[in-house]
C-alpha cells in the first residue's frame, strides 16, 4: 500500500460522529449564506462547503493540546475543533459575544482554550506561526504537534517556502495540510503552477511528504493521523496534500463562472457528506438515525444563527482594549 | 465628457496607454480570467490577449520584483497588486529594489513601472484587510506616489504614471471604484504632483486625497450651511511629489489647515504636511494645524466600532470648528 | 559603575534576562557560532548551549515568523536582525502578524517578543545597507519601538523590552557598538516610553535619539561656546509610545525645537513629533520648529557624498541658530 | 554520461583566455583586498578568490546580448563580463571615475553597455530582478536569456523560491547559477540546510537541475553552456548549482575561524587556477607564456589599482542626479 491510500475502518460510533460534525459545519455555512445574502453578515464570507471531510477528519487526528492554524476560510476547522456554533456565529455576525468579540471578524477566528490559533488574511502568512508553535513544543520539549492548514494558492508564497524550510532543518514537529481546492479565488491550479500536486514542494526542502484523496473523512483521519504520529515521533515535520474541492465561490462575492462546464456536478458525486452518509448506511446504521443527526445539527446552526441576530453589538468602550496586550506592564509570571 | 465609474476611467487609462505602446502589459491576481478582482481590467484579456494581461499566482514578492526586472529591461509594466495590504509581501522588492535602482547604478537603469490597487478600508474586512498605506511608501525617496479617488484624476494620473519613467505607487479605493464622475472625452493627462482645489474657501484650507476627499467636501457644505465657516477643499491627488505650493499658498490665504488623512496617525502623510507647512508658515497660521486620522488602532470587524476608527465628516467638522473657533 | 561598551550592554541585558526566564531565547543569523555578526551575542553560546542561542538560515521572513508564533505560544522570543535593512523582507510578519494578533484575537493571544539589530548608515555601504527606518515601524500601532545607542540605555531599555507582552522594535546603531558608557551594576530596568533630558538648556531644545545624539550633544557645545546658545537635549529613546508630556514641558520652557532624525525625511518620525508639538503647544513656540534629517536621497556609497545625506553637526547648528535668530 | 559530467574539450586558445581571466580577477581581488586593509576602500568588501573558475566559465557560455544579474560578491562576475578592470576598481575606491560613479559601491556593480545588472545587496532579493529579464525576452521574442548567481544561503529566501516558481510556470529563458561555496557567513551549509544540494530546490517547483563541480573552468562552461541553450531554446529554467569554495573570509572584516582545520587546504588542492594551468602544460603550453599572461593581468590590475588611487572623488553636484530617472519628464521614445 501506498503513501496515501488506507485501509482504515472506523468504528460505527466514530464515524457517526463525524458525520455529526461534517453536517453541522454544512449547516452552518448554509445559515452563513443566508446571513451574508440577508446583509446580517458583511465583509468577505468564504464558504467551505464542500471540503468537510478535511476539517473533520484532521481534527480527529489531533489532541486537543495541539495548536491548529489556518487561514480565511476557517470556519469549519474551528468548529471541527469544537468551538461553539453561536460564538462562530456571532463573530461573523460581529456581535460582542463572538469567538474574537466581534473585532476579529470572519477571517480571524481564535480560540485559546481549544489551541485554535486563528484565523489570518494574508495568504501563506500564517504558516510561520505553526512552525513557531512546533519551535516551542519542541523547546519545551512536550508533547504538542502544530497542524497548519492552507490553500493550493498559499504554495505559491514565499512564507510557505521558508516555513518549510526551517521546519525541516530543525525536524519540527508540524505537519503542513494543504487543502488543494483546484482554485485560487479564479485561477484554477493549471494556471499558476508548473506542478499541481502542492506537496511536492516538499522535495525541494527534503520533507516528507505525500498527497491523498480528501473526500473520505476515514481516508482524511488515517493519513492526517500518520503524519501527526510522525511529527510528534521527532521525526520531522511533513506536507500533506488533500485533494478536495469547493462547491461555492471563493467568497460571497463570487459567482464562480471559471468552472469548467460540468465540473461541479462531477465532483459533487463524491460528497463527503453522501460518502459518509452511504458508509453508515453499509455499517448498518438506519435512515433514522442518519436523520435525527441531520435534525440535531439543524437545529444547533439555526441555535446559532438566533444566538447572533439576537446579540449585541461589540461595546465600543472596548475600542483601545486589544491594540496592545491586556497587561501592559512588567511580567512576573515567569517560568523560569 | 462621459460619466466614467472610477473602475472604468482607470481601465480607460491602461487600455489607450496599451494600444499607444507595446511595452505596457498588466500583470497581477485575478486581472486576465477574472476581469480583476474588483473588476478594473474587465475585458482586457479579450482585446490584449494573454501575452499582454497576464495572471500570476499568489507570488506578489515574485511578481512585483519580475516587474522590476522587466522594467530594466525597458517594458512599462502596470503590477496590479489585489489590495496595498497585500503589498507586504512584496515591501523588499519595492523599497530595495525598484526605489533604489537607478540610484545604485547610477542612472543606467530605470525603473518605469506602476504597481497600482486598491489602498485603504473596504467595510469589514478586519485588520490585516483595512490598512491605507501611503504613508510607509511616501517615506522612500525613488518613489513616485499618488492616492487618488475621482474618475478623471484617476484617468489623467494614471496615464502620466504609466509614462513615468519612475516606479509609481498608485493608490485607488475600493469603495470608490464604483462611484462615478465626468471624465474628458479626449486624451486628457494629469502631471504628477500637482494639487487641486476641489472647493473654494477662506476660512480654512481642508487637505486630503483619495475617498476622504468626498468627505471632506460633505463636511465643507456643512460647515458653510450651519457655521458658516467657508472651507476651501484641497485635494493632493499626488502625495510624492507634494505640491508643497498649493499648501502654502492655500495657508497664505486661509491661515489655518486640517489635513484629513485615512490610515495610522504616527508618522503619517498628514505628519509630513503639517511639519512641512508649520515650518514654511509660521507667521501665516493663526490656529495649530489639525489632523483628523484613524484612530491609532488596528482596524476592527464588527460595523459599529470600524465607524468609530475612520474618520468621519463628524470628526472633519469638529476639528474644523475647533481651528476657526467656532 | 562599568564602563561597557553597547554591545556588551546589550549582551549583559540579554544574558541577564535569559538566566532569569527559561522562556527567553536568540534567535539570528549568526549569533551563536559566530558570536553574532557585530559580537553582541559573544559568548552566549557558550553559556546558554544551543537550545537557546540559535543560528537560523537566510529566511527572516520564516524566522520572525517563526518567533511571532513561538510568542504566541509562550515563549520570549529575542530576534536579531543582522541589521534592519534586511527586515523588509519580513515586514509582512511584522506588520500583519506581530502588530495585530492581539487585537485579531481579541486579546487571547499577545505576542512578547523583541526584534532587535542595528538601524541607520554604518559608512560606505551602500543604499540598500544604510536606512534609518523607524518610521516604518513605528507607524503601526501594535508594536512599540525603541532606538537608542547610549549602553545604560540601551541596558535598562533591553531588559523591559524583553520582559514586556508585546512586540517589540529595538534598533540599535552599528557605529555606536564599540562606544563606552556607564551601566549601572545592579539590575536597573527603564520603562519604554520615558525621553530623558541629556543636557539642560534654555534657548531651544534638540529632540533625538540613537547616535544622533551624540551630535546634539556635540552641536549644544558649539551653541554654547560660539553662539551663547543654550540648548537643551533630550533623547527619547523610545519612539513608540513617545513622551509625548516630555517633549510639550521642553516647548513650554525653551519655545523653539530642532529635531534630528537620522533617516529619510519624509513622514518621518520627525514629523510626527513637529505636528504633535505643534499642534499642542501652538501658542509656547516662538519659532517654527525644524527638522534635521538624511536629505531625500537614498544613500551614496563615497565617503564625500554620504557625509552630505546624513545630519551633521553643522546642520544641526545651522538649524539651531536659525530658530534663534543668531 | 550523468548531468553535471561533462566531456567538452576547449580549444588551446579557449582555454588560454579563460586562464588570463581568472588570473585577472585573482589578481584584481588581491590588490583590492591590499586596498581595503590600506582603508582605501572602505564597507563592505566580499572577495571572489577561488570560485574563479565559475565566473568565468559562466560567462563564456553567455551571448553579449544576455543578461546577467549579480548580488554582493560580483566583483569577478563583472571582470569575467569584459569590463574595465579600472572602472571596478575606482567604483570600489568610491570614486567618481567608478563604473557606478562613486554612488553604487563595491556591492552594486552595474555595466549596462555589459547588460551587467548589477549587484546587489539583499540576499536572494536580485533573483526576481533576472526572472523579470527573462520574462521581458520572452515578451519581445527575442532570444536574450537571462543569468543569475546567487549564493547556498540565497537558496533559503523566500524571494529566491518565487522566482523559480514563476519562471517555471512561464517557461522562461533564465539560468538560476548557485554558487555553492560551503557558507554563507560564518555558517556552514550543514548547519542551516537540510538539503546541501540547492539545485534539489528545483524539484520543489519541476525545474530542470543538476549538479556540477565548479573549479574546473571547461566543466563550468560546458555544464552551464548546456543550461543556457536549453533555456533558449524555449524549454524553461534551469537551476544550476556549481560547487566552489571561497578562500578568504566572508568580507574582508571576517577571519573565518569557522572553518574545520585543513579545510581551505584540501580545497586549494583543486585550485581553479593551478587546474587550468596544468591543463594548459599538458596541451603544450610553455611555462613562458603562462608567465606572460600571469605578468601582463598583474599589470592590468595594478592600472586599475593605480588609477582608482588617482581619480577625483564623485562630484558632489551630482548628489542630486540619481534618485530618480534622468528624465524625469513624459517619455515619448514609444516603441509600439
Ligand atoms: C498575500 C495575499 N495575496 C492575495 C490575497 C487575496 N486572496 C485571498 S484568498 C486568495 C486565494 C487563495 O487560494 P488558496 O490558497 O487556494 O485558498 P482557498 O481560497 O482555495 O481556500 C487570494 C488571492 C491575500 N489575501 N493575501
Ligand atoms: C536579506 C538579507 N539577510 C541577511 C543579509 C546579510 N548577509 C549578507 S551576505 C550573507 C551570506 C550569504 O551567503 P551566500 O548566499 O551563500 O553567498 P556567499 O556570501 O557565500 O557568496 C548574509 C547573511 C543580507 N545582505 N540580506
Ligand atoms: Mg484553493
Ligand atoms: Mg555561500
Amino acid at each position: 500500500m501506498s503513501e496515501g491510500e488506507t485501509s482504515y475502518e472506523p468504528s460505527r460510533d466514530e464515524l457517526l460522529e463525524w458525520y455529526r460534525q461534517m453536517a453541522l459545519i454544512r449547516r452552518f455555512e448554509e445559515l452563513a449564506a443566508k446571513a451574508y445574502t440577508q446583509r446580517k453578515i458583511l465583509g468577505f464570507c468564504h464558504l467551505y462547503i464542500g471540503q468537510e471531510a478535511v476539517a473533520v477528519g484532521a481534527s480527529a487526528a489531533l489532541e486537543p493540546t495541539d495548536v491548529v492554524v489556518s487561514a480565511y476560510r476557517e470556519h469549519g476547522h474551528i468548529l471541527a475543533r469544537g468551538t461553539s456554533p453561536r460564538a462562530v456565529m456571532a463573530e461573523l455576525f460581529g456581535k460582542g459575544t463572538g469567538i474574537t468579540q466581534g473585532v476579529g471578524g470572519s477571517m480571524h477566528l481564535a480560540d485559546r482554550e481549544r489551541n485554535f490559533w486563528g484565523g489570518y488574511g494574508i495568504v501563506g502568512g500564517h504558516l510561520t506561526l505553526a512552525t513557531g508553535a512546533a519551535f516551542a513544543a519542541r523547546y519545551r520539549q512536550d508533547e504538542q504537534v502544530s497542524l497548519v492548514y492552507f490553500g493550493d494558492g498559499a504554495a505559491q508564497q514565499g512564507a510557505f517556502f521558508e516555513s518549510l524550510l526551517l521546519a525541516q532543518l530543525w525536524k519540527l514537529p508540524v505537519v503542513f495540510l494543504c487543502e488543494n481546492n483546484y482554485y485560487a479565488m479564479g485561477t484554477s491550479i493549471e494556471r499558476y503552477s508548473a506542478l499541481q500536486d502542492m506537496s511536492l514542494r516538499g522535495d525541494g526542502v527534503g520533507m516528507k511528504r505525500w498527497q491523498f484523496q480528501g473526500f473520505d473523512v476515514a481516508e482524511v483521519y488515517d493519513n492526517v493521523k500518520r503524519a501527526v504520529d510522525y511529527a510528534r515521533s521527532g521525526e520531522g515535520p511533513v506536507i500533506l496534500e488533500a485533494v478536495t474541492y469547493r462547491y461555492r465561490g471563493h467568497s460571497m462575492s463570487d459567482p464562480a463562472k471559471y468552472r469548467k462546464k460540468g465540473e461541479l456536478d462531477d465532483v459533487k458525486k463524491k460528497d463527503a457528506l453522501e460518502l459518509v452518509r452511504d458508509r453508515l448506511a453499509a455499517m448498518g446504521v438506519d435512515q433514522d438515525t442518519l436523520d435525527q443527526v441531520k435534525a440535531e445539527v439543524n437545529e444547533i446552526a439555526q441555535d446559532a444563527y438566533d444566538f447572533a441576530e439576537s446579540s449585541p453589538d461589540p461595546d465600543p468602550a472596548r475600542l483601545y482594549d486589544y491594540t496592545y496586550a491586556p497587561d501592559a506592564g512588567d511580567d512576573d509570571n515567569v517560568e523560569a | 465628457m462621459a460619466q466614467l465609474q472610477l473602475r472604468e476611467a482607470l481601465r480607460r487609462a491602461m487600455v489607450e496607454e496599451m494600444r499607444r505602446d507595446d511595452r505596457v502589459f498588466l500583470m497581477g491576481e485575478e486581472v486576465a480570467n477574472y476581469d480583476g478582482a474588483y473588476k478594473v481590467s474587465q475585458g482586457m484579456l479579450e482585446e490584449f490577449g494573454e501575452r499582454r494581461i497576464i495572471d500570476t499566482p499568489i507570488s506578489e514578492n515574485g511578481f512585483v520584483g519580475l516587474g522590476v526586472g522587466a522594467a530594466m529591461a525597458g517594458l512599462r509594466p502596470i503590477i496590479e497588486v489585489m489590495t496595498w495590504n497585500f503589498s507586504l509581501v512584496a515591501y523588499d522588492q519595492i523599497i530595495n529594489n525598484a526605489a533604489k535602482i537607478v540610484q545604485m547604478t547610477a542612472g543606467q537603469y530605470t525603473v518605469p513601472m506602476v504597481i497600482r490597487g486598491p489602498n485603504g478600508a473596504a467595510e469589514n474586512l478586519g485588520s490585516q484587510h483595512s490598512q491605507a498605506l501611503e504613508s510607509i511608501f511616501a517615506h522612500f525617496p525613488g518613489l513616485k506616489v499618488v492616492s487618488t479617488s475621482t474618475p478623471a484624476d484617476a484617468y489623467g494620473l494614471l496615464k502620466s504614471a504609466i509614462r513615468d519613467p519612475d516606479p509609481v505607487i498608485f493608490m485607488e479605493s475600493e469603495l470608490a471604484y464604483g462611484v462615478k464622475g465626468e471624465v474628458p472625452d479626449d486624451e486628457t493627462l494629469i502631471p504628477l504632483g500637482e494639487a487641486v482645489t476641489r472647493r473654494e474657501g477662506s476660512d480654512l484650507t481642508l487637505v486630503s486625497w483619495n475617498k476622504q476627499i468626498f468627505s471632506c467636501l460633505e463636511a465643507a457644505d456643512v460647515l458653510q450651511k450651519e457655521y458658516g465657516i467657508s472651507a476651501q477643499v484641497l485635494d493632493l491627488r499626488t502625495i510624492r511629489p507634494l505640491d508643497e505650493q498649493a499648501l502654502y499658498d492655500a495657508v497664505a490665504r486661509t491661515h489655518r489647515m486640517v489635513i484629513v488623512q485615512e490610515g495610522f496617525p504616527f508618522a503619517g502623510i498628514a505628519a509630513e504636511i503639517s511639519a512641512r507647512v508649520q515650518e514654511a508658515c509660521f507667521d501665516a497660521l493663526d490656529a495649530p494645524i489639525l489632523r483628523v486620522t484613524n484612530l491609532d488602532l488596528n482596524q476592527p470587524y464588527a460595523t459599529n466600532l470600524e465607524k468609530l476608527v475612520i474618520p468621519s465628516v463628524a470628526r472633519i467638522i469638529q476639528a474644523a470648528r475647533a481651528v476657526c473657533n467656532r
